[in-house]
This record gives C-alpha cells, structure tokens and sequence, in this order.
C-alpha cells in the first residue's frame, strides 16, 4: 500500500510538472490565438441562420450534427438506465 | 502569470479529479471525481473563447456601439461545453445507477470490499 | 414531506414550468434552449416529485409513457433534419430561413430587438430537443428515485 | 439525376441517419410484438449495410467523398461538420456492419428468455451508429461525441445481466476508463481549438505545427483511445466486460473498440501526418519514436494477454485475454509501419495489420459465440464444470476448431494471412520482436487446445448427458463468421487487393485526404 501511494504521488508529480509547463505554451486567458472560424460566424450568423443568438446557431445549425450526437446520449443514458433498473424475471 | 490563472485552475480540477478516481476507495467519491474531471475540462473550453471585454455572442438587445466581431466572445467553444455538460450528465445519470445496483448487491462502497474480478 | 414542503412546491412549480417554457421558447433569441429550458422544467418536476414522493409521482405519469415521450422527441429532431434533406437537399440543411414562412423572417444584421419569427427550423429543433430533454432528464430522476424507494431494495 | 445517385451523394449521412431513426423509433415498434421488433433491428441494419455497401462500391473506385451537414458547398472557414470518407472508414464500417448484423442474428436465440430486449436492441443500434460515425467522420469533436455515445451505450449493455455483481462491476470499470479517456480526448480537442481555431481533421491537419503542445496532444490522444482500444498497460477492463457482457453484446462492443482504433491510426497517419518525418532531439525522427512505443506496448500486450489466458478457468475471460494479446498484434504492426515509414516492408505491415483488424473481429468473435453458445446450453462458465460436449454439440465442436485454427495463425484460415504479413515485416524491423510474436500465438494455439480438450473432449459428465445442440440462429451467426473466416483464409489476395490496399494507402495518403477538403476550397 505504501509503495502504491509513493508511486502514485511521484506519477502525480510528474503529470502536474507537465500539464503547468504545457499550460504556459496557450495564449494567455482572454486573448485568443487564431479566431477566424469564430468570427465567420458571429458576422454571417443573422443572415445565414436568420438567427439572433450566435451560440444557438453554432448549437443547431452550424454543428447541428453534434446535437443530433449530444441528444442521442441522452437517449442512450435513458435507455441505459431502464435497463438497468428493469424488473428482471427470476 | 496572472493571464494564466484560469488555466492552473484547470489543470488543478483535472488533477483533483484524476486522484480522487485513482486513489479513493469509495464509489461515490470516483463518480465525483470524474465529474470534478469534467468539469476542468469544461472550464478549460469555456476558456479558449473569452476575449477581453467581450459580451455574448447575441444580437438581441445588444449594446449599442458594441463592434462585432471584435467585442463578442467566440461562440464554438460554448457550443462544444453545452455538448460536454449533457454529455456529463448522461454519464452522471449511468454511473450513480451502477453504483445503486453495486450498493443493493454487495451493501458496500469500499472498492476493495466489491472487487470480486481479480486475476 | 411536510405540509411546507408541498405548498412551497405547489406554488413554485408553475413558474418554474414557464420560465422553462420560455426559455424553450426563446432559444433562437436569448440564451438559453432545448437543454437548458428543458433542464428547468425537468428540475420544476423534480421538485414535486421530492415534495410528493416517488411512488404518488410514479401513480401519476408511468416512466415507460416518459420514455415515448423521450422517443418522440428524437424523431422530431431527426425528422427536422430529414426534412432539410428533402426540402434543402442537404442533411440538417436549413430550410426554413429566408423563406419568408414560418419562422422565415431573417433579421437585421447588427443589434435588433428580438423577432420572433426568425430563425428558420431552430426554433422547431428547440421545441423537439425540449421536449426530448424534459422526459429524458425527469424519467432518470424518477426511475432512480423509485428504484431506492421500493421495498424490494431493503 | 437518378435515384441511386442522390442515395450516393446522400449516403454518409443516411448510413448514420438509418440505425440512429431506427433506434429512436425501435422503443415504439417493440410495442407491438416482440417478432416485428426483432425483424425490425435486422431489416434496418441491413438496410444501412446497403447504403455501406454501395458507398464502399463507389469510394472504391472513385476516391475519398466529403458530405458537408447543413451546407452545399464548403467555403473558408470550415465552420460546418463535414464527413470525410476514404477506403480505410469505409473497411472499418463494413467490418462494423458485419459485426452487428451477425450479433443481432445470435441475439435472437440467445436472448429470447430475457427482459429488456427493446431498450437492448435500442441500445446495440445507439453503439453501430456510434462506431459508423468514429469511422466516417471527418470532424475531431464530432469524433469526441460519438466516442461518448459509444462509451455510455456500451457500458449500459455490459450491464445487461444485472443480477449478477460480476456485471455491474465490469460495467462501471469501463465506464470509468471509457469516462476519463473521452475527457481528456475533449482536453486534446481543447488544445488543438485553442491552437488552430478549427476542428475539422484535414484543416488541422494542414494547420499542425507540431509545437509543445501539439506533442502534449498527440500523447494524450494516443493514452486515452488506446486505453479505449485495450493497449496493454489500461487493458483490465477488456477481459472484464468481455468476460461479463452477454457474448452477442462482445461483437458490439469489440466493434466500438476497433473504432477507437481507427482513431489512433487516424490521429497519427492523418492529423499528424505531415510531422511524422520531423526531427525530435538527438536527430530521432518521431515516427521512429511514436513507432517504438507503440511496439512496446503491443508486446506488452501480446505477453499479459498469452500469460493471462493460459492461467484462466473461466471461459469466456480466457477469451477475453486472448483479444488483449490479438490486439497487441494490431498494435504491433502499426508500431512497425509507423517505425519504418518510408520503407517498403512499412506498407507490408500496414497491410497486415488492417488485414488483421477484421480477423481479430472474425476470430474473436466466431470464439465468444462458441463460448455463448456453451454457456446457453449449460449454464456455466468455468472449464472445470463442462467436459465432453462435443458429441451433444457436433456443429459447434466444428465452429469452435475453426475458432481456435484461426485465431492462432494456421493455414488456411485468415489469421494466417494477417499474421504472416505481420511477422514477415516484423522480422525485417527487428528479428526478436518477431520470434516474439510467433511465441505468442503458439502460446494461444496451446491455450485454446487445452479448451478444446477441457470442454469439447473429456469425459462426459453426468449432468451434461442431455445437453442439446444450441438454437439455429446461434449457429447461423456462428457458420457466417466461420464462414468468412475459411473463404478469407482461402482467398486472402482478393480480400486484399480489393480491400485491404486501398485502405493502407488511403491511411499513408494523408495529402489526398487533406487536399479533398483544402483542395476544394
């Protein structure tokens, strides 16, 4: 058990040093990098999608396809948990 | 390093979560680590999209002398975190109902006590 | 519950239905949408279903009629899509705005006040996901509820 | 413009719009009868296989299509979803299709007596359609979300015999790992935004610069989907939910787990194709990096799975270690082509190892239906308790002996093909490796001779005397793979060049998949 927690700890350690160096490589918070595919929608989104809130248009339109993705999940965990809790015959 | 605040804090959500699932003995508690997970991970998005000084990306009312694009937060990447939270509560949902069966079945929480698929 | 308990939540249902109606409603113009006003209502039913208990909400809407509801909501989401492909010969194809019909009015670019009859097929992809999202999220809550309140659970 | 030509144009999206409706709506039909029900799964799934079929008939002598949602044309920026489909997604989703339509066919008989069949059939369609949508989609976080249907699906069918402990426990492992690696898939995806601005693959693709963080990416994609796949040191919970789930349901999710293995072989020859000849430090190249690694796992792989197997006495866990180590085979022949990029026993590798995909599913698969159809007629799961069922049950005798040739590498069946192919390039990369990998298949030849002599031969033990041959649509599955698994061993050179070609180039040409997308801006 010890040994597992030293492991543990030092592998931790390891993961921290390389996700804080790794974090200081992104733009810094508030300045994005590249915003070209952002800004194409915020400025075609009313006459494209005829639709006031950009967000909504990414969601339903411009990545409708996830949607269809993201409602499924909440089909699939639906389905999941009926069956799960199902009555089962014995 | 101020800048980059936002972003320990993500890496921080991330590791808090990766332990809690790795170390801790208790169901529950993996459950919540992996949401605090998920979490990190959605504040990591949301972040990507801030500008400085930005609104949201609504037409709506908008205040005037608002010039867009310049001043409206991106919109994709809060698109791809309202993906991510359904997707979180549906995996949420699962997982909290195989650890009710888990707990009707074995009537324990502890990880060590339940393993009987060893080897 | 107590008798607290249920009239606070008597009282509070209501609205918390059509402040998730209208953020359903409203999606294609204020924040907000399918998932987020279905999530309200879901949580509205919630509510009573922890005021009322999980067996009188169990006698009042079964989970299996949830689930077609669930159903019924994913094929209008998909059917909206379908019909894209008839009408715009596109999958997810947009067919409704610019049309000058239903919801086919396109806005003003810039900072408009909200016009409801904007936004093509959103509004309708709103409505179905809302729908999918209210039963979806409700039957969950009120399968886990119910399983650890039976009795064969003790 | 004809009919079958707007099927054509339109059959990326229908492939995944069919099996999705038809899961939507099975709740409703189920309804009716338990029969139309069951007709319903197999009708729709072949119907998707038609619309598969003929998209493979025309991206095989046309080249790679795009299918743009919501748009007609693309324009810059890439702003929609857009499916990307080459030989090598159109192979994975035949493999996937065969897979399911075999499964559902055992389903039938092996599953007759239980409840919850329609939210079991809802849910084997929920994980075909997210398989097909990894395979053919042409968009990073599009990939994400069906990696995601995939993972919750499949974890709830794990747990379909609920009553037992054993089941919901293999079923929350997975769904812990499955959980976590998708997160930090999302986390990769993230960099990737924040970097590029783009989520499209053959954009990034164009785009990559190969900085710090793209290296960070690459790693993080690589532990998560192959802690998906089941690479060796994240593999616990494979022989878990293989040894748990239903064995119709193993078909499935072996499906899922392939998928994710495109998405390795599609993050490294496709997103990170144009930087895999760059330099690193001390003048490695990365392929030669990223190769080795890969390589040493897959061995791993191969060992813990042979070892493990050996030691096992429940039956289907045994095979459940066994497709850890055929997995390991995968991975080892993709290492070696990584490794030797550019050199000629590279693409001979490749080919053996997308050969190999749809032999392990055949092998593998053919083995947990045997192993189903053991259990169904007996009820146990442990070696010890079963003995001398081969002359109660002379056909599956038959299918399981095709099994174990198979999967052990013996002419004439396919495993022979994929994994000559595999040693031979193998041996010219590095001689032990290969010596290595022949001792791991006569390792699982012994494996599977001792089932055979535990379970089929033996002595005839009291309570199995009146044990009955299994059902005729549990063996109709079985001869289907059994099946595909003599014609492929016989005629492997026309699997081949129909096939297996295109789709290793179309993996190494990673020019062409970009510039369908660039190219037509």
């Amino acid at each position: 058990m010890e040994k597992r927690m030293v492991t543990g700890i030092l592998v931790f350690s390891l993961l921290a040093v390389f996700f804080f160096f790794s974090i200081f490589q992104l733009h810094p918070f508030g300045e994005p990098g590249q915003v070209q595919m952002d800004d194409y929608i915020i400025t075609h989104t009313q006459n494209e999608t005829g639709t006031n809130n950009g967000v909504t248009s990414v969601v339903f339109d411009y990545r409708g396809f996830d949607t269809l993705g993201e409602a499924t999940i909440l089909f699939s965990a639906v389905a999941g948990v009926l069956l799960i809790f199902r009555r089962v015959r014995h | 390093m101020i800048e980059y605040l936002p972003f320990i804090a993500v890496v921080a959500m991330i590791l808090i979560g990766l332990y809690a699932v790795v170390f801790r003995r208790n169901l529950i508690k993996m459950v919540i680590g992996i949401s605090i997970i998920e979490s990190g991970v959605n504040l990591f998005l949301i972040m990507l999209g801030y500008r400085e000084g930005g609104v949201a990306p609504i037409f709506t009312s908008l205040p005037s002398g608002t010039t867009y694009p310049g001043e409206m937060v991106l919109p994709v990447p809060q698109a791809l975190t309202l993906t991510s939270i359904v997707i979180g509560v549906a995996v949420l949902a699962l997982m909290l109902s195989l650890v009710m069966h888990i707990y009707r079945k074995y009537g324990t929480l502890d990880v060590q006590k339940i393993r009987r698929l060893k080897e | 519950m107590t008798k607290i308990v249920r009239t606070t939540a008597n009282i509070l249902f209501p609205f918390t239905l059509i402040f998730g109606l209208y953020v359903i409603a409203h999606g294609h113009l204020t924040p907000g949408g399918g998932f987020q006003g279905g999530a309200i209502v879901a949580s509205g039913c919630a509510l009573l279903l922890v005021a009322y208990g999980s067996p009188w909400m169990f006698n009042c809407i079964k989970d299996t009629r949830l689930a077609t509801f669930e159903s019924l909501g994913a094929i209008g989401f998909i059917t909206i899509a379908f019909l894209g492909l008839v009408f715009s010969a596109v999958f997810f194809g947009n067919f409704l705005t610019g049309s000058g019909s239903l919801f086919g009015t396109t806005p003003a670019t810039g900072s408009t006040l909200s016009d409801f009859n904007t936004g093509g097929v959103l509004p309708l992809m709103n409505f179905a996901v809302g729908v999918k999202v209210i039963a979806g999220l409700f039957v969950i809550v009120l399968v886990m509820a119910y399983a650890s309140s039976s009795k064969e659970w003790d | 413009m004809t009919i079958l030509e707007a099927l054509l144009q339109h059959s990326p999206a229908l492939i995944i719009a069919t099996p999705l409706l038809s899961a939507f709506l099975l709740p409703l039909v189920s309804r009716i009868h338990a029969k139309v029900r069951d007709v319903f799964a197999l009708v729709m799934l072949g119907v998707t296989s038609c619309f598969v079929g003929l998209l493979a008939s025309d991206v095989l002598s046309h080249g790679p299509r795009i299918y743009i949602f919501g748009a007609q044309n693309l324009h810059v920026p890439l702003v929609r979803i857009l499916f990307e489909v080459d030989s090598m997604g159109i192979f994975m989703a035949l493999i996937t299709m065969m897979l399911a339509i075999i499964a559902v066919i055992y389903s039938w008989s092996f599953l007759h007596q239980e409840d919850g069949l329609d939210k079991y059939y809802t849910l084997l369609l929920l994980v075909v359609t997210s398989a097909l949508g990894m395979e053919l989609t042409g968009d990073i976080f599009n990939f994400f979300v069906f990696l995601e249907i995939s993972c919750i699906a499949s974890c709830a069918l794990i747990a379909f015999w609920v009553t037992e402990g054993e089941a919901l426990e293999a079923a929350f492992k997975y769904i812990v790992v499955s959980s976590v690696g998708a997160l930090f898939v999302l986390f990769a995806i993230g960099i990737f935004y924040a970097q590029y601005n783009a989520l499209n693959i053959a954009t990034l693709a164009h785009l990559l610069q190969f900085t710090f963080l793209d290296k960070i990416a690459l790693v993080i994609l690589l532990v998560s989907l192959g802690m998906k796949a089941g690479l060796a040191p994240m593999h616990m919970w494979l022989p878990d939910s293989y040894g748990r789930a239903p064995p119709s349901i193993v078909l499935i999710i072996m499906s899922a787990t392939l998928a994710s293995f495109y998405g390795i072989l599609r993050v490294v020859f496709t997103v990170y194709g144009n930087v895999l000849t760059t330099s690193l430090r001390f003048s490695l190249p990365v392929h030669v990096v990223i190769g080795w690694i890969l390589i040493a796992l897959a061995i791993v792989s191969i060992l813990i799975g042979v070892i493990m197997a050996l030691i096992q006495t429940d039956l289907l866990r045994l095979i459940g270690y066994a497709a850890v180590a055929e997995i390991g085979y995968m991975f080892l022949a993709i290492g070696t082509s990584i490794a030797a990029l550019g050199t000629s026993y590279a693409t001979v590798a490749l080919h053996g190892g997308v050969l190999h995909i749809l032999n392990d599913a055949i092998d593998i698969g053919l083995l947990f239906l045997v192993a189903g159809a053991i259990y169904y007629v007996t009820k146990k799961r442990s070696l010890d308790d079963i003995s001398g069922l081969a002359r109660n049950m002379k056909f599956t005798t038959v299918f399981f002996l095709i099994g174990l040739l198979a999967v052990a590498g013996m002419p004439p069946l396919n495993g022979f093909t994929s994994k000559f192919l595999i040693y031979e390039s193998v041996y010219q990369l590095n001689p032990i490796l290969s010596i290595i990998a022949l001792l791991g298949s006569i390792l699982l030849l012994a494996v599977f001779i001792k089932v055979l002599y535990a379970a089929f031969l033996g002595p005839e033990l009291p309570e199995l005397q009146d044990v009955k041959e299994a059902p005729k649509s549990m063996l109709l599955a079985m001869g289907l793979l059994a099946g595909f698994a003599i014609c492929i061993g016989l005629f492997p050179n026309l699997l081949l060049d129909t096939l297996v070609k295109p789709a290793a180039s179309a993996l190494m040409d990673h020019a062409q998949y970009i510039s369908m997308v660039i190219g037509g801006l």
